[in-house]
């Protein structure tokens, strides 16, 4: 990346099929503008999400990581969310003790009518992980090619 | 210095879905390099490294014969990532392939005597590269009576059709190809391989017989041929196992001390019998 | 209680429960062929369970091969269970490994077992250690031109120091009585040292940590909380974890190991004395340990009924980090 | 075969001058672990020590290496198709390896390079470009027991050149031709430094209190062996864990796996252990070693019998005592032996 250029993050976005996929579909029928560097990957719940999921985007070269689901209460499942929040908590935890920055492990409930808050949210995840930089942490690297 | 682990570079001519399920497709291969097709001298019953870049090998018999010229056929059994990944090529494509590896049916051994050859379902590749082989004018005259017993469970199961079918028509080989039940439209043999064996009933005098199936195949074939007489001597049979490096380091293909990727895949049921079934 | 009578403790108890009938095999531990390093041992009939042995060299644990042993294989067994041992078996029991009618539990109440590699450190490195025996408060250690007594707790395993759990909270007999209960340390300050650091330094300590591992999953291996059929590192399609000793794939590993024992950990240290290399494997699953106490006021271990905490929630579980 | 003589004082400049162009490594002491690690030219290396954890095996078969490199992409002509990696720029000097050790390295080379087909070029690459220095073992462990295994402490195989201490001075033995040459410009040694390596060499051997029949292994049929009954016991305190197979120096077998990212692309080789059930696990799910027990036994069997059998009696074992001293449940290599040969 030439120094000139500035640094645009890649950041792997986990929604959930339910609420948050909606809301960024919402936020795209509105013409909410966001910055494209979220790739977003449909799961069915939050409660799917396997810390291995976020292990290997970083290991893949993601500069940060976004999971976002239903609020408390509104699960498809009654309690995916809910079992999912300890979950999180524990990961984001233990990842930011092995040297994680705070920062690129971002979490949120967002519903399939808050397009807005979809919108402020990519604004913000974005803001955060582009002032860090590229990210090191479990970045698996093989080398160039001979 | 050559690297027996760096695949040759080589395009797909030619693809085909062989059976009804999809689960095996067919790979015709071509060399990149003439040079490799002639430092590629195989004799049926070996087998090579498919490689695909990025996903890894997987050692398959090799189902064409050299008599059939430079371009190598290997039939492909979707079961893992390599398989998954292989069948999702396609003509024009570059692959790698490394090999020939392990040891042959014993053709010299076999000169001379009368040959029977036992098929079941996919099995058949490197039986197929052997027939061809046979058949070739220049080899047809070292052998005797040959017989070739081909079954799987329906029709849209058999492989290599055309090949078969003109085998039957021929009159230097017998022929019988088997599906396990009745099927409107299927007008061959009905019944299980091991049912055709007893029917045909080979005989063992100044014979040898070649078997390869499924393992439940296998196990109900055998008795057939001992009660008909055959020693174990005379019955060969390819194994498969889990297999790395091909050649004889890696130590996970192992039966016993032979390495069924450099010491086999054939070994005769007498070699297997003093050696633990790890296979 | 010495080592001799709660030998001989283990030894009577065992003979009767096989010549009874009540169970089919004692699990114990059995002298090792090399001093410092006891060894599990399946007695089948009283006179095997007279080669039953205790010492503070016993840092298997047990309930570990109590799952590792053939489906189909599992008659009643009866388990010499110190106090984290007797934690793991209430953890199988609570994650349906185990029913509380398969474990005849022999209790033994844990003096803080000792680690080899530190008593070996302490004597010198190269230095041959030819007998080790406890004698009181005290370590004898022999070996050719030297004979040192080293204090039992300055040769402890790390986690025996904050232990606070030393008698089996589960036991169908105890051998040798209660341990006086322990005040376990300042069990924070050790859990988490790199609290401290900012991310790179943690980052690298983390780093340095692990930078040894070899990949030999002992410390998988000798865990009784992994249990898995297929381990997330073997598994290949898709590959979770890279097979390689790149940085990335080691810490991978050890990451997603520890995360998979949140709120089942019991810290028996048993991964740490499995490990070839000394690597204080702790330092992950102690923070995690740490943590949810903190956040869901959870102890692992200590009693059947509980729900673990990650099979849980409450309305009000903290997510002051959630947007 | 020449005697040369070296006093310990000028071991240092003389290793240095075998450097130059060359790599030097040497057991090392860091942090309470001896390990193999870069000697600085001009350095005393260590004279007394016990064997390293780790075998030096990862200087010839590192536990990763990558083998090929390719462009992962089909288009382009040079798309997907495999490129080995290049050979070790630099050759190696490595000082003061245990005999035990360098033996293993011996019956290696009859594994990686059999024939013309079966001839590794990772393995003999490394093997040509070092230089094995051993230093004869004078103090065994109580775990050795490497007389039992075709090896000695003062075992002269797979080694270049061989180094008896003997106190202020080392008796230089040159062993291969490549070993003659490094220390062709040492003075001779006289008669009684000879003689006192000779009597150091039996009080080694004589030290070395264990002791490991291994006749009636060599006299069993393969299947006898296989179906004795002591390998129920032997596995049942098995972790399965791969201890013993990452420190034993003979242990060879690996795992090939592909790795792209991005446009790059490698086909890395790691070390593999048989203690893991997915090591022989077929696609189909099928798994010929499919219990614990099967892959127990098959360490010990390819150590003690299919080796054997295979390479002329060479014994997958040189009796180094790593797995003894490592092992988490205390399975003692020397006990199992005891027992297929009892």
């Amino acid at each position: 990346m030439s120094e000139t250029q500035e640094f645009e993050p890649r950041i792997a976005a986990f929604f959930c099929n339910w609420c948050t996929y909606g809301g960024a579909d919402l936020a795209g029928v509105s013409r909410l503008q966001y910055p494209p560097n979220i790739r977003a990957i449909r799961i069915p719940c939050t409660g799917r999400l396997s810390p291995t999921f976020v292990l290997q985007a970083f290991r893949q070269g993601a500069d940060g990581v976004w999971i976002s689901g239903c609020h408390p209460g509104d699960c498809h499942y009654i309690e995916g969310n809910l079992f999912a929040r300890r979950r999180f908590t524990v990961l984001k935890n233990l990842l930011e003790y092995v040297g994680l920055e705070p920062g690129r492990l971002h979490f949120s409930w967002i519903s399939s009518a808050e397009a807005t808050k979809f919108q402020q949210t990519v604004i913000e995840v974005t803001e955060a992980v582009k002032a860090l930089g590229p990210c090191r942490f479990l970045r698996k690297d093989i080398g160039m090619v001979a | 210095m050559s690297n027996p682990y760096v695949p040759y570079p080589v395009k797909i001519s030619k693809t085909l879905v062989e059976t009804e399920d999809k689960q095996l497709k067919s790979f015709w291969l071509d060399f990149l390099d003439p040079a490799h097709a002639e430092a590629f001298a195989y004799t049926p019953g070996q087998f090579a490294e498919l490689s695909v870049s990025g996903h890894g090998e997987i050692p398959i018999g090799i189902a064409s014969s050299p008599t059939e010229g430079d371009t190598l056929l290997f039939t492909v059994n979707k079961v893992g990532s390599v398989s998954t990944q292989l069948h999702q090529m396609n003509q024009g494509e570059t692959m790698g392939v490394r090999g020939p590896l392990g040891n042959s049916y014993p053709l010299a051994e076999m000169k001379g005597k009368d040959i029977t050859i036992v098929a079941g379902g996919f099995a058949v590749t490197t039986l197929r590269s052997t027939v061809t082989w046979l058949l070739d004018p220049a080899h047809r005259g070292d052998y005797g009576d040959i017989t070739f017993i081909y079954g799987a469970r329906t029709p849209g199961l058999l492989l290599y059709e055309d090949q078969w079918r003109d085998w039957q028509k021929r009159d230097d080989i017998n022929c019988h190809v088997t599906i396990d039940r009745e099927v409107a439209g299927w007008d061959g043999m009905v019944g299980f391989v091991p049912t055709v064996c007893e029917q045909v009933a080979p005989k063992p005098d100044n014979a040898v017989a070649l078997i390869c199936g499924p393992p439940v195949m296998i196990r109900f074939t055998q008795p057939v041929f001992d009660k008909l007489g055959w020693r174990a001597e005379q019955i060969v049979m390819s194994l498969e196992n889990r297999m790395k490096c091909g050649i004889g380091i890696c130590g996970r293909c192992n039966v016993g001390p032979e390495y069924v990727c450099k010491d086999g895949p054939v070994f005769t049921k007498a070699q297997l019998e003093r050696l633990p079934a790890e296979y | 209680m010495d080592n001799q009578a709660l030998t001989q403790g283990i030894r009577e108890a065992a003979s009767r429960l096989l010549a009874e009938g009540t169970v089919d095999c004692v699990l114990g531990y059995q002298a090792g062929t090399v001093p410092m390093r006891e060894r599990p041992f399946f007695a089948y009939n009283p006179e095997e369970a007279q080669r039953l042995i205790w010492s503070g060299f016993c840092c298997n644990n047990l309930a570990d091969f109590l799952i590792r042993r053939p489906a189909g294989e599992i008659g009643k067994v009866a388990v010499v269970a110190q106090g984290c041992v007797s934690r793991s078996i209430v953890g199988l029991i609570k994650e349906h490994q185990l029913t509380r009618e398969q474990v005849h539990v022999i209790g033994v109440a844990s003096p803080g077992m000792l680690d080899r590699d530190k008593v070996q450190a302490l004597v010198g490195p190269d230095k041959v250690i030819t007998a080790a025996a406890e004698e009181g408060d005290e370590l004898v250690v022999e070996g050719p031109g030297f004979n040192q007594r080293i204090a039992r707790n300055k040769v402890m395993r790390d986690n025996c120091y904050t232990c606070v759990q030393r008698n089996p909270v589960i036991f169908d007999e105890l051998i040798g009585g209660e341990s006086e209960p322990t005040h376990g340390g300042v069990i924070d300050k050790v859990a988490a040292p790199w609290e401290r650091l900012d991310p790179a330094g943690r980052l690298a300590a983390f780093a340095e940590n692990y930078q040894d591992c070899i990949r030999c999953y002992a410390c998988r291996d000798a865990c009784p909380l992994c249990y898995c059929h297929v381990c997330f590192v073997d598994e290949s399609s898709p590959q979770w974890c890279g097979k390689t000793q790149d940085e990335s794939d080691v810490l991978t590993y050890h990451i997603l190991r520890a995360f998979h024992c949140a709120g089942r950990c019991v810290d028996c240290g048993a991964c740490e004395s499995a490990c070839p290399q000394g690597i204080k494997v702790r330092r992950l699953t102690s923070k995690i340990e740490k943590d949810v106490r903190e956040f869901y006021a959870y102890a692992p271990g200590l009693e059947l009924e509980s729900v673990p905490p990650l099979s849980m929630h409450r309305p009000d579980d903290p997510q002051g980090f959630i947007k | 075969m020449s005697d040369k003589i070296l006093t310990k004082d000028s071991a240092a400049s003389f290793l240095a001058g075998l450097g130059g162009e060359r790599d030097l490594f040497a057991p090392a002491l860091a942090e309470g672990k001896l390990a193999w690690a870069p000697l600085e030219p001009g350095r005393e290396p260590l004279w007394e020590f016990s064997n390293t954890q780790m075998s030096p095996k990862e200087f010839f078969f590192p536990q990763t290496e990558c083998m090929m490199r390719f462009t992962n992409q089909q288009d382009g002509e040079q798309g997907m198709i495999m490129r080995p990696e290049p050979e070790l720029a630099r050759e190696r000097v490595l000082v003061n390896m245990r005999p035990c050790d360098a033996k293993a390295f011996g019956v290696l080379d009859l594994i990686f390079c059999q024939d013309e087909v079966t001839d590794d070029p990772y393995w003999r690459d490394k093997r040509e470009k070092s230089l094995i220095i051993a230093l004869a073992c004078n103090d065994p462990c109580p775990t050795c027991f490497c007389t039992s295994m075709n090896c000695g402490p003062h075992s002269e195989a797979g080694a270049d050149v061989l180094l008896t201490d003997l106190g202020g001075k080392l008796l230089v033995r040159g062993v291969t031709d490549k070993g003659e040459a490094a220390i062709a410009e040492l003075p001779e040694a006289v008669p009684e430094d000879i003689a006192a390596a000779a009597s150091a060499k039996e009080k080694a051997e004589a030290a070395i209190t264990t002791s490991v029949e291994m006749d009636q292994v060599k006299a069993r049929e393969v299947m006898e062996l296989y179906e004795a009954p002591h390998w129920d016991q032997v596995q049942e305190s098995c972790l399965n864990c791969g201890t013993c197979t990452f420190c034993c120096p003979t242990c060879h077998c690996f795992d090939i796996q592909d790795e792209t990212q991005g446009a790059a692309g490698r086909r890395v080789r790691n070390w593999d252990y048989c203690m893991s059930w997915l090591f022989t696990q077929h696609g189909s799910g099928h798994n010929p070693r499919g219990a614990k027990k099967d892959r127990v036994r098959q360490r010990f069997m390819h150590k003690f019998k299919y080796i054997p059998v295979k390479r002329g009696g060479e014994i997958g074992c040189v009796g180094c005592g790593r797995c003894v001293q490592l092992c988490p449940v205390n399975i003692d290599v020397r006990e199992v032996v005891r027992n297929m040969n009892a």
